[in-house]
């Protein structure tokens, strides 16, 4: 095993900012300065609406995201000791779906579609071990796919993709995700273009399977709900930014960032009885247009001139709860905890 | 307050009009805009034709200057029967430009009736298309020949026999073009805000249909111009005393040892003008892609 | 089908009385149809002015053609629409005309539903020119700017072009085009499912708050429980192509009694703020194919009750309570 | 599929029908006759009406139809001019235009094709833009001006290949060859870079990538054969357009080819010669057609999924 350190983190995140260069002239932040942590066997929730980031930065750990124009201009992404940023490809490819695999949101586009899903799965699984047999890998991806709850195994091995459904699809995803038992899973929005009963079975299976094979996960979505029932830890990102990190419960009882007030009031809980929805005002700023300083200061009901020029140091609101607001400052200490 | 401020950074940031957005991207591409260029300098020798070279150059022939090679008097210098080379491409670019142009048009024209037909109409668009699928089969080279063969190839029929071969490639482009916004919600909304078949056509089809098809028909310019100077080269098209460019290097391959440069400038003459052609509609595509429109 | 007992007596403003929608879906030989698609089946209810309906199901349940067919987008198979008691269903286009005027439709994606080629106000105005000829063109314009202003947005941007605006921007836009013709009932399909969460509610109330200022009455389709129960008065709930479970809101929503309603309530990942939620009722399998559909209830396929009369017999509507009604065997 | 094949195969046989009839009736309705065509202008009316009706040029429209189709499958039409058995004539001439073609056109199909993978997988860079700017520019310049191009070159300055005929051998068939492979690149290499990026722009190349693909098979076993589609499009209808277009080359090297056969045919307005160039190109172009059929569905399983 190659992991050194036991109580370290599996995945540390430092200061990680992603640029894409659209033209000659023209430079988009897409990720400013991000750190975070993801412990063994842990799941990290990552929450934003489009456009703040989250699929950029997961993308990144796995060097995912379009290369010709995608520039990390700073940061680490330490895996095991290593820094992503700076492998090889060879390397990379040794990492990829093998210690770290990823899912995506379409299921539906996911898989090649000239291709079986036994084909695609053993591709996966002889890509990390070369001289397995050809029986041994059926073998291996057969009790996959039957492990994420896939009546027939045998029938679905030579099923294309156009011939399931996107739950099922997004099934053979995590199958082959999970073959390699990776020491982490990405999720991108895995259950977002799926209908809420086949979102609720994918869910459940993906618990399943955490605990069993104590996968360390990071699922990022823009379903408070999702995070709420997924994530031990949760991350909120806006405009490129981290705005707040902390314990799931303990962020979403006691939200300091006014990003993540307005995002959680704005999802109608089931006892909640008033005639208007509360809400953020304004639009999600385009990459083009987003303002300088913190990127939310143009909606934010608190924002001073201040908040305009710099992006606030981070503020530690209770043990292991983060968040980065002027506001908090101004506010003195206990301004987390009502 | 914060409406206000709301306010200011919505007209910061967008105040760009679409047109001015394809023209900046336009001229950002070099190669277009040499495309460009060229393309002015052919439209200026094709209007302006007879008060660069007069007319009488293209056909008055000076047995003294036979064969002569460039030089201030004669530009390009002169045949084997001592033409001014010059003035018979000047000459030739209203006769070649204006085939590639007419073909295109008139194929164009009714290319997209058809196609507006089709789309419009389920039953019509099952009769058109099989009518094509039997026009696709003909070999477009030898339904060109045999309508030359039959009927002479003076500059109307060249235009014409064109046009014939490229209707069934433009209704099948075209029409799919208009299926693919027939489609869209936007159509599906004018209806019900009221809007009739006449002012549907006019106000939301067309305009979003219109960039393709004039980047398709620019091309197809280029296509229909080389066509016209092939078939003219291979004696079928218009004939060697006139100055069209492919009749003229028909007429110069007799001369090929002797005189190279009489194959050489009408042939840079077709290359030029076709390469400009060519850039000028790929960095018009590349201008109006909706993709690029953000 | 009178099963249903409304409260609201007179004359019903919107009516569907048995709405079927028949794709098909395989031909013979001889181009005759030998099976279909079935979209919609035998679906009808009634909505009072002023009040909003929601539907509510998953992919593929028909509540799509079921405001398309109210939109005469498609003809039904069946059955009819009844707007203020007329029928409206088999009108020819200059009859319906002033049916048009008052029906308006509202996308769920705000970016094909907008021409790409005009600018917002033309897009606004398009329908009062068609609809309301007695407007000059000074008042066509006042009219289109305060109806943008009514939707949030400012007066610079009617000359603006879709694209110059945000998904947010656009479906106010889309909701200012409905506006324009002065309609009575509008169908909003799935029309905030494609926004980001914190406009989503911007969305919902700005609809509410027109629907308060203008009398409207809301058509609201959606696959978002949480969203319908926020802006509908009844709620039916469908599946493949049927209604399955109908009611006033709170009541489908505190009693929902179909197990097919229970397992759509449920699963949705409902948040409560530091709460683990508590074990659900899962549905196994995927939603069987709406081609030729089995006798009996369609959804015995995935119902952790289903027993052998589900799989035979269609079941029978029953009413639970006053404005609550549920078709199924488990209450026969 | 088999049933499928039969299908498509029992449709060609109306559409062949409908193009010979086109052509027989451009040929038939429009001015002029063979006897005009072919015999000095002096000659009597008298001779040339003789003429005409010894060789079927006369009578009924329907009957002298009736009897080119009675002729093509009896397999023995004449020539007007000849008299001479024309699938004769053309087992001496298609294989010169087969060989030239076929070869331009599988030389401009390897060449173009890898070229286009090449451009696509090195997007915007140095190579990429070198082999655009090329393609641009040979796109513009036609056959016919590369072939006179060749001749200027290689026959006339330095003198290294004939300028016509047959009669050196394997040196004959280089410049044809040539003129039909340059002029073919530049489409297929720009067809295939843009089918190429777009497949390598889908949402199964980034999960490919995901579980560890090297480039090389990212490129190879998932990209490409979903790009394949559209290439073997364009290749097929253009083999067709290829043998078609064969007319300006024969002509300009006095290749004996089925071209040349065509183009004289027309200008002596030898109709059974016509109709029978334009029934075997026609065939080919719809053999072409149902072959696409085949290679779609033995490459897409969705499709292949329809003809069950």
């Amino acid at each position: 095993m190659t992991n050194t350190t036991d109580n370290g983190p599996l995945l540390e995140v430092r200061n990680l900012s992603v640029d894409f260069r659209i033209d000659r002239k023209t430079i988009l932040h897409a990720v400013r300065e991000v750190s975070f942590t993801v412990g063994s066997g842990e799941t990290l929730g990552i929450l934003g609406e489009s456009g703040c980031g989250k699929s950029v930065t997961c993308m990144s750990i796995l060097q995912l995201n379009p290369a010709r124009t995608t520039i990390y201009p700073a940061g680490e992404i330490l895996f095991e000791g290593k820094d992503l940023l700076r492998i090889s490809p060879k390397e990379m490819q040794h990492i990829r779906g093998n210690r770290v695999s990823m899912i995506f949101q379409e299921p539906m586009t996911a898989m090649n579609p000239l291709y079986t899903i036994g084909t695609q799965l053993m591709e996966a699984v002889r890509l990390h071990r070369p001289g397995i047999a050809k029986a041994e890998a059926r073998e291996l991806v057969l009790e996959a796919i039957a492990s994420v709850r896939i009546p027939n195994p045998d029938r679905i091995f030579d099923t294309y993709p156009f011939a399931l459904s996107g739950g099922m699809l997004q099934r053979c995803m995590i199958a082959m995700a999970m073959l390699a038992r990776p020491k982490l899973l990405i999720c991108d929005e895995p259950t977002t273009a799926l209908d809420v009963t086949i979102q609720a079975q994918v869910l459940e299976l993906m618990n399943e399977l955490k605990e069993k094979e104590k996968t360390s996960i990071i699922f990022v979505t823009h379903d408070l709900g999702v995070i709420n029932e997924m994530a031990d830890r949760v991350m909120v990102m806006y405009g490129g930014r981290k705005c707040e990190e902390g314990e799931t419960a303990e962020v979403f009882l006691h939200p300091a960032h006014p990003y993540t007030k307005g995002l959680i009031a704005s999802h109608p809980s089931p006892d909640y009885t008033g005639r208007r929805l509360p809400t953020i005002p304004g639009g999600v700023p385009s990459l083009k247009d987003m303002p300088k300083g913190c990127p939310f200061n143009n909606r934010c009901s608190l924002a001073t001139e201040k908040c305009a020029g710099t992006f606030p140091e981070y503020r530690e609101i209770s043990e292991d709860h983060l968040a980065g607001c002027f506001a908090l400052e101004q506010q003195g200490e206990n301004h987390g905890r009502v | 307050m914060r409406e206000k401020k709301l306010k200011e950074t919505i007209q910061a940031t967008r105040t760009r009009s679409m047109a001015r957005d394809v023209v900046k991207r336009f001229f950002r591409n070099k190669a277009a805009v040499f495309g460009l260029i060229v393309i002015l300098v052919v439209l200026f020798f094709i209007i302006f034709a007879n008060v660069i070279a007069p007319k009488e150059l293209v056909t008055a022939y000076d047995v003294r200057a036979r064969m002569a090679g460039p030089s201030a008097e004669h530009l390009f210098g002169t045949d084997n029967i001592g033409r001014d080379t010059f003035a018979r491409i000047v000459h030739g670019t209203r006769i070649t430009v204006g085939i590639g142009v007419g073909a295109t048009l008139l194929s164009l024209v009714l290319g997209a009736i058809l196609a507006a037909v089709c789309a419009l109409f389920r039953k019509a668009d099952m009769v058109i298309m099989r009518i094509v699928d039997v026009w696709n089969c003909i070999p477009a080279i030898l339904l060109a020949l045999v309508l030359l063969a039959v009927f002479g190839g003076s500059v109307g029929n060249l235009i014409a026999t064109l046009a014939i071969v490229n209707i069934p490639g433009f209704t099948a482009r075209i029409r799919s073009v208009l299926l693919n916004i027939v489609e869209q919600d936007y159509i599906q909304a004018a209806r019900i805000s009221g809007t009739g078949t006449g002012r549907l056509v006019l106000r939301h089809i067309l305009p979003n249909a219109v960039n393709t098809i004039i980047v398709d028909a620019t091309m197809t310019i280029s296509a229909m111009m080389l066509s016209a100077a092939g078939l003219s080269f291979i004696g079928m098209g218009v004939s060697p005393p006139s100055p069209e460019w492919g009749a003229m290097l028909n007429y110069a391959t007799e001369y090929y040892r002797t005189n190279p440069m009489l194959l050489i400038i009408p042939g840079a003459a077709v290359v030029i003008t076709a390469l400009a052609i060519n850039l000028f509609g790929d960095g018009l595509r590349d201008a109006l892609d909706p993709k690029s429109l953000k | 089908m009178e099963e249903y007992k409304y409260e609201y007596h007179g004359r019903f403003f919107l009516e569907a009385d048995g709405l079927s929608m028949h794709f098909p879906a395989k031909t013979d030989a001889f181009g005759r149809t030998t099976s279909w698609i079935h979209a919609a089946d035998r679906v009808s209810f009634k909505v009072p002015k002023g009040k909003t309906l929601g539907i509510v199901g998953e992919s593929g349940c028909g509540k799509s053609t079921v405001g398309k067919m109210l939109m005469n987008i498609y003809q039904p198979t069946e059955g009819r629409v009844l707007y203020d008691g007329v029928d409206i269903t088999h009108l020819s286009g200059k009859q319906r005309r002033p049916y048009v005027k008052k029906m308006q439709l509202v996308w769920q994606d705000p970016y094909s539903s907008l021409d790409p080629r005009m600018r917002a106000g033309a897009i606004v105005e398009e329908g009062m020119r068609n609809f309301l000829p007695e407007l000059s063109e000074q008042q066509r314009r006042e009219k289109m700017l305060q109806i943008l202003n009514m939707c949030g947005l400012y007066e610079e941007h009617a000359s603006f072009y879709p694209h110059q605006f945000s998904g947010g921007q656009r479906q106010r836009v889309c909701i200012a085009r409905a506006l324009s013709t002065d309609p009575e009932l509008i169908v909003c399909d799935e029309a905030v499912s494609a926004l980001d969460v914190s406009i989503q509610a911007q969305i919902i109330n700005l609809l509410m708050d027109l629907q308060e200022q203008m009398q409207l009455t809301y058509l609201f389709i959606s696959h978002d429980l949480n969203i319908v129960r926020f802006i509908s008065d009844e709620i039916i709930v469908m599946y493949l192509g049927q209604i399955v479970e109908r009611g006033t809101t709170e009541k489908v929503y505190l009693h929902r009694a179909h197990p097919y309603t229970k397992a759509l309530f449920s699963p949705t990942p409902v948040f409560t703020p530091g709460k683990k939620p508590e074990k659900k009722t899962l549905l196994q399998g995927d939603v069987i194919s709406p081609v030729d559909p089995p006798a009996g209830c369609r959804f015995a396929s995935r119902c952790p009750y289903a027993q052998e009369k589900c799989r035979k017999e269609d079941p029978p509507w029953s009413n639970l309570e006053e404005d609550h009604y549920v078709k199924c065997h488990l209450f026969a | 599929m088999g049933k499928y094949i039969i299908k498509r195969i029992l449709y060609m046989i109306p559409m062949l029908f409908c193009v010979i009839l086109v052509i027989f009736l451009i040929m038939n309705l429009t001015p002029g006759d063979p006897a005009s065509n072919i015999l000095p202008i002096t000659t009597q009316q008298s001779v040339k009406d003789a003429y005409n009706a010894s060789v079927g040029y006369t009578g009924p429209l329907g009957l002298r139809f009736l009897n080119y189709l009675k002729g093509l499958f009896s397999g023995n039409i004449l020539s007007y001019t000849t008299r001479e058995n024309i699938f004769g004539e053309l087992a001496i001439r298609f294989p010169i235009t087969l060989r030239v073609g076929l070869i331009g056109f599988l030389l401009a199909a390897i060449i173009g094709v890898s070229l286009g993978i090449l451009s696509a997988v090195k997007q915007y860079s140095f190579v990429d833009t070198a082999l655009t700017v090329v393609a641009v520019f040979f796109g513009s310049v036609p056959a016919f001006l590369i072939a006179t191009a060749g001749v200027l070159l290689f026959s006339v300055r330095l003198g290294v290949l004939p300028s016509f005929g047959l009669n050196a051998g394997i040196k004959s068939y280089i410049m044809p060859v040539a003129a039909l492979t340059i002029s073919g690149i530049p489409v297929i290499s720009r067809m295939t870079r843009s089918s190429m990026l777009s497949a390598l722009n889908q949402d199964y190349i980034r999960t490919a990538r995901a579980k560890g693909c090297s480039e090389r098979r990212v490129i190879w076993n998932h990209a490409l054969k979903n790009a394949s589609l559209p290439i073997i499009t364009l290749l097929l209808t253009g083999f067709a357009g290829v043998l078609g277009g064969s007319v300006i080359v024969e002509q300009i090297f006095s290749l004996p080819g089925i071209g040349l056969y065509m183009l004289q045919a027309m200008n002596a307005k030898n109709v059974p010669v016509v109709m029978t160039c334009a029934l075997l190109l026609a065939f080919i172009f719809m053999v072409a057609m149902v072959l696409m059929d085949i290679f779609f569905a033995l490459i897409d399983p969705k499709i292949r999924a329809r003809y069950k």
